[in-house]
């Protein structure tokens, strides 16, 4: 038995235990100095508990003052309600899962080609796909004029979340309130990474030019491979911030402001709602909408399918890089 | 095809394109532009219900160049310009009221997201009202939540943005189980149009295959809308997320979005799942159960509550209950009442969010009993709205509550078994309801006790967006009250069209 | 192939779970990043290279990069709360 | 029951995984572990949809030499329904981050039980 024990200190099972835990860091050997010494770490961390009792105190004692029992009775109350959680959050996974497996064990196999969703819409899709879009891969046919709308609202989508963000993390930087400027200060945590990585330039050197490239090919080659707009979109969005994070915003902002933001976003978005207008009008008035096709498989071809691609492509570069700066410093 | 027939696409179109174009524009002008499309879209609303009334058929439209199941469509009936054109008004309404507000809760850099924001719900719920595809209208489900967020959490307190996390949470929550149960619902019919999406669902039933699925779709989408719209036991964020935003959203939130929620779930189920299945597999009792547990427990939660704006928000909570009981009722006469409750709450609701505005400017921007004592002197005007809107919640004839309450129960007996526990909660409900705010109407107008707190000075702003608003929506009030006859009878007419 | 994608189904499940249970934030969002490969994975076996690209650029990129900033961005927060105790 | 489950496999781990999303979205009090959740819920989603339109022994639906029968290629419909999700699952959750820093920045906490308690007595002052 004592043996046992001995080993247990030093087993794997214990480290590996302490590590699922996180009260140790399986990659503290030195990469971030000031971030994974285990003893400032579980300094932290004790401080953090003590805040955390302290004003559990600070609660009861509050409560006691003010309003007497009923206070007390409610913390301990929100207390038996967190062991209430644990039990309930077991019951209700195992509940669902159950209940969603008996319908799974009654619906139809997967992989089967005479399943009820393969029907006669999947089968024009596919037939005359080709002959009515342009677009080789008929997924991208699909989305882009098939069922447009649904994807027009999906960038609406995007778009509306970024305003979101936008209001919730843009800080004014010539703003006078000095409660922003302080916000301003502190949220540039560029001084927590190394400046001028020798090795992370170098790298971004390298690596920019041809996840850019790539990214650009995804969205051109969107009708006529896998891929898309907004694949492409979020490929280039993070070439953009890969570049950001090895030159800094200095660099950056000489080729992407905000100005430049909020231009490529509305082009790409007008032109995109313009066309898909167009070509909604036509089709409910059954007008010809007169775009040609062009050749399938070639570059210029499907219509209207590569420059809404290149729309969409634009938008999700932009809001990536935007939502990166917002979410780093508040402001471009 | 007549010209006519494109106003619904166009209105869409123009509320989703004022909003792409209001990221450029300063607050001001996107203001503007804001109530300008709210109105060109009411007036393209306007324009397709008189059209459909005169045609006395639905009729859909092609988004593109395809056809029904293969392409995106649209469909616009008499239901739909009804609830378009309504919509439309609450919405200009609720942005004009609140206009003073806006300015001042919103950073001024930041006024024309705000705009965004209104621009894109109302295209979304445009878009939830017309729609007639299930993926489209997940699409704008998420628009919706999304822009309703925005609209919370644009006020920036702390409890605004606790208010706007939990909301974010609930409502992906109901989006999560929308979602699965869309899935379920493409693989066993295969189809995401509405219209042949039902015959598919009709083949079933009369197979009797895929019965348990069936249920499951039911259920699952059920939920998912019905803690999007904050049905009673999934309630919890509401109280936080109508009592601490901007008044604007506050009358927003909870007289439209929840609105489009419940009006897309009556749309599945009438256009997809069909009504007597739902009737047959006792999903519409639960809802029933729900929907009178919510009546009675919300009212009871207002009695409780001393700030009158999260007295105000639970009571969406008892109004959300009556809308489900209505659906629940199982019969078309119930349906009637519930989608004529629909527009008699979101009219009132926001006449109460806007006029409590103007009341809670006179008594130095507090909420509690104490400090309204007497508001109803200070500020007349809004006195008189939120008595009209008090009085229409309890049921007082003339309001539209009064003829929501009296469509209830006559529709309640019609229905044999669920007669007498309908008429009893109607009445435990309208008693607590007349409890709370009638306390609220007296404490109002009742002096100020010397032993009172002394308001803060404040000049009364001489705002006449908030005049012009609460008056509207009084006329708003009494025209659902008084002329409700045309209306109901529109109503019965677009539930018709939708079977 | 299908004991292959059983394999990677399994790890999915463990995935999940996993990011339920430890306490660490910076190893669950590791753990979600994993998740988001397997899935691509997945994707792939399903013959949709189109979701693949997509969850591959989007799940493992940019969702992850979010989580990481918003990591350290609480990080810095928790690190000047502590200077301005110690000073205090 | 079991043996059908086990043909179905990829709708049985989706199904699970969207229980245990569910669960963690709803329950979990770390607000960081709830998007996360919430992120594991949709892509469980995504997984049960494009299982959907898998065909065994088909291509990818990207015509190649201008083959354009049924039988060559698997259902696109779901492959771009779940392409049109996963954007929307990425917008709401840079929104919910961009939430999560706000509200640690004023209370400095994940835990939403404690923001909500703290919010409620800051707005009492």
């Amino acid at each position: 038995m004592s043996r046992r024990k001995d080993n247990y200190e030093t087993s794997r099972w214990l480290k590996f235990k302490t590590w699922v835990d996180g009260e140790t860091d399986p990659l503290s050997s030195g990469m971030d100095p000031t971030e994974v010494i285990p003893e400032s770490r579980m300094r932290e961390r004790r401080k953090d508990l003590a805040r955390r009792k302290a004003y559990d105190e600070e609660l009861t004692r509050i409560a006691a003052h003010h309003e007497g029992k009923t206070e007390i009775m409610k913390a301990r109350g929100i207390r038996y309600f967190q062991k209430f959680y644990k039990v309930m959050s077991v019951i209700l996974c195992l509940g669902i899962i159950l209940v969603l497996l008996w319908t799974v064990s009654a619906l139809p196999v997967t992989g089967n080609a005479g399943n009820p969703a393969n029907n006669e819409v999947a089968a024009r899709y596919i037939e005359k796909g080709l002959q009515e879009t342009g677009a080789v891969n008929i997924v991208t046919g699909m989305i882009l004029d098939y069922r447009a709308f649904d994807t027009f609202g999906e960038s609406c989508v995007l778009f509306i979340a970024s305003c979101c963000v936008l209001v919730l993390l843009r800080l004014d930087a010539d703003s006078k309130n000095e409660s922003i400027k302080k916000m301003i200060a502190e949220s540039d945590d560029r001084h927590f990474e190394p400046k001028d990585d020798i090795i992370l330039q170098k790298c971004a050197c390298v690596l920019v030019p041809v996840i850019m490239i790539f990214g650009i090919y995804i969205v051109l080659n969107g009708h006529l491979s896998p891929g898309g707009g907004f694949s492409g979109g979020a490929v280039l969005g993070s070439g953009l911030i890969l570049y950001l994070t090895a030159y800094g915003y200095r660099k950056m902002s000489r080729l992407f402001t905000e100005k430049v933001y909020r231009r490529t976003t509305l082009c790409a978005l007008t032109f995109y709602c313009l066309a898909k207008s167009y070509s909604f009008f036509t089709g409910a008035n059954h007008l010809e909408s007169g775009i040609p096709l062009g050749t399938p498989g070639a570059i210029l071809s499907s219509g209207l399918i590569l420059p809404l691609n290149i729309c969409v492509g634009l938008v999700v570069a932009c809001t990536m890089y935007v939502f990166y700066t917002l979410f780093r410093k508040g402001g471009m | 095809m007549s010209f006519v027939q494109n106003f619904p696409f166009f209105s869409i179109i123009i509320a989703m394109f004022s909003g792409i174009v209001s990221s450029v524009l300063d607050g001001k002008k996107a203001r503007n532009l804001s109530l300008v499309m709210i109105a060109v879209t009411t007036a393209l609303s306007a324009g397709t219900l008189a059209f459909c009334l005169g045609t006395g058929e639905s009729y859909t439209f092609m988004m593109g160049h395809f056809p029904a199941p293969w392409g995106n469509e649209i469909r616009a009936g008499v239901l739909e310009g009804v609830t378009a054109v309504f919509f439309g008004v609450i919405m200009f309404l609720a942005v004009i009221g609140g206009l003073e507000h806006t300015a001042e809760d919103v950073e001024e850099k930041k006024l024309n997201l705000f705009y965004i924001m209104i621009d894109l719900m109302l295209s979304s719920l445009l878009a939830l009202v017309y729609t007639n595809d299930l993926f489209t209208a997940y699409v704008f489900v998420e628009i919706n939540t999304i822009a309703g967020c925005g609209l919370i959490m644009i006020r920036q307190k702390g409890r605004s943005m606790s208010a706007a996390i939990r909301y974010m949470i609930m409502s992906q929550l109901g989006s999560g189980l929308f979602l699965i149960g869309l899935s379920i619902l493409y693989d066993v019919t295969g189809h995401l149009l509405m219209s042949p999406a039902k015959e598919s669902v009709e083949m079933l039933v009369a197979e009797g295959s895929y019965r348990l699925p069936l249920l499951v779709i039911m259920a699952v989408i059920g939920v998912g809308l019905a803690i999007k719209s904050g049905l009673y036991p999934f309630h919890y964020w509401i109280p936080d997320t109508y009592g601490y935003a901007t008044p604007t959203a506050s009358a927003v939130l909870s007289g439209l979005v929840s609105k489009g929620y419940i009006f897309l779930l009556i749309k599945i189920f009438y256009r997809v799942l069909g009504y007597e299945n739902l009737v047959s597999s006792q999903m519409a009792n639960v809802l029933y159960v729900f929907g009178i547990v919510g009546m009675v427990m919300g009212s009871l939660h207002a009695i409780h509550e001393t700030d009158t704006r999260r007295m105000t928000a639970y009571s969406s909570v008892a109004q959300i209950g009556y809308i489900y009981m209505g659906i629940g009722l199982g019969t078309s006469y119930g349906m009637v009442a519930a989608v004529f409750h629909i527009f008699t709450h979101s009219a009132t609701k926001a006449l109460l969010f806007i006029s409590a505005v103007g009341l809670y400017e006179v008594s130095g921007d507090k909420k509690d009993y104490v400090s309204l004592r007497g508001a109803g002197y200070r500020n007349p005007l809004a006195g008189i709205g939120f008595t009209v809107g008090s009085l229409s919640m309890v049921g007082f004839p003339m309001l539209s509550g009064f003829i929501s309450k009296l469509l209830f129960a006559t529709s309640a007996l019609e229905s044999p078994h669920k007669m007498l526990p309908t008429l009893i909660v109607l009445a435990v409900s309208t008693t607590l309801n007349a409890v709370y705010f009638l306390r609220l109407v007296i404490t109002l107008y009742s002096r100020r006790r010397p032993e009172d707190a002394p308001i803060p000075e404040t000049v009364p702003r001489k705002s006449w967006h908030l005049r012009l608003a609460i008056l509207c929506f009084i006329g708003v009030n009494l025209v659902l009250g008084l002329a409700s006859q045309p209306i109901v009878q529109a109503i019965t007419d677009g539930l018709a069209m939708f079977g | 192939m299908r004991l292959f994608e059983c394999i990677l189904l399994l790890c999915l499940v463990l995935c999940a779970l996993s990011v339920a249970f430890t306490k660490d934030l910076l190893t669950s969002i590791i753990i979600f990043m994993s998740y988001s490969l397997i899935m691509c994975l997945i994707w792939m076996i399903l013959q949709s290279p189109d979701l693949a690209i997509t969850e591959a650029a989007v799940g493992a990129g940019v969702t992850s990069i979010l989580f990481f900033l918003t990591l350290k961005k609480i990080r810095a927060i928790r690190k000047e709360g502590q200077d301005e105790q110690e000073e205090g | 029951m079991l043996q059908h489950l086990s043909l179905n496999i990829e709708e049985t781990a989706a199904v699970i995984l969207f229980g245990v999303g569910f669960t963690i979205l709803l329950l979990h009090r770390n607000l960081i572990k709830k998007i996360m959740g919430m992120n594991v819920m949709d892509t469980a989603t995504y997984l049960f949809l494009a299982s959907k339109g898998y065909i065994t022994g088909r291509a990818v639906p990207i015509v190649v030499d201008g083959v354009q029968e049924v039988e060559a290629y698997i259902n696109p419909v779901p492959s771009g329904l779940v392409l049109t999700g996963i954007v929307v699952s990425v917008s709401t959750t840079a929104l919910m981050l961009s939430l999560t820093i706000r509200l640690y920045e004023r209370y400095h906490s994940l835990d939403l039980d404690e923001i909500l308690i703290m919010a409620k007595e800051e707005e009492q002052t």
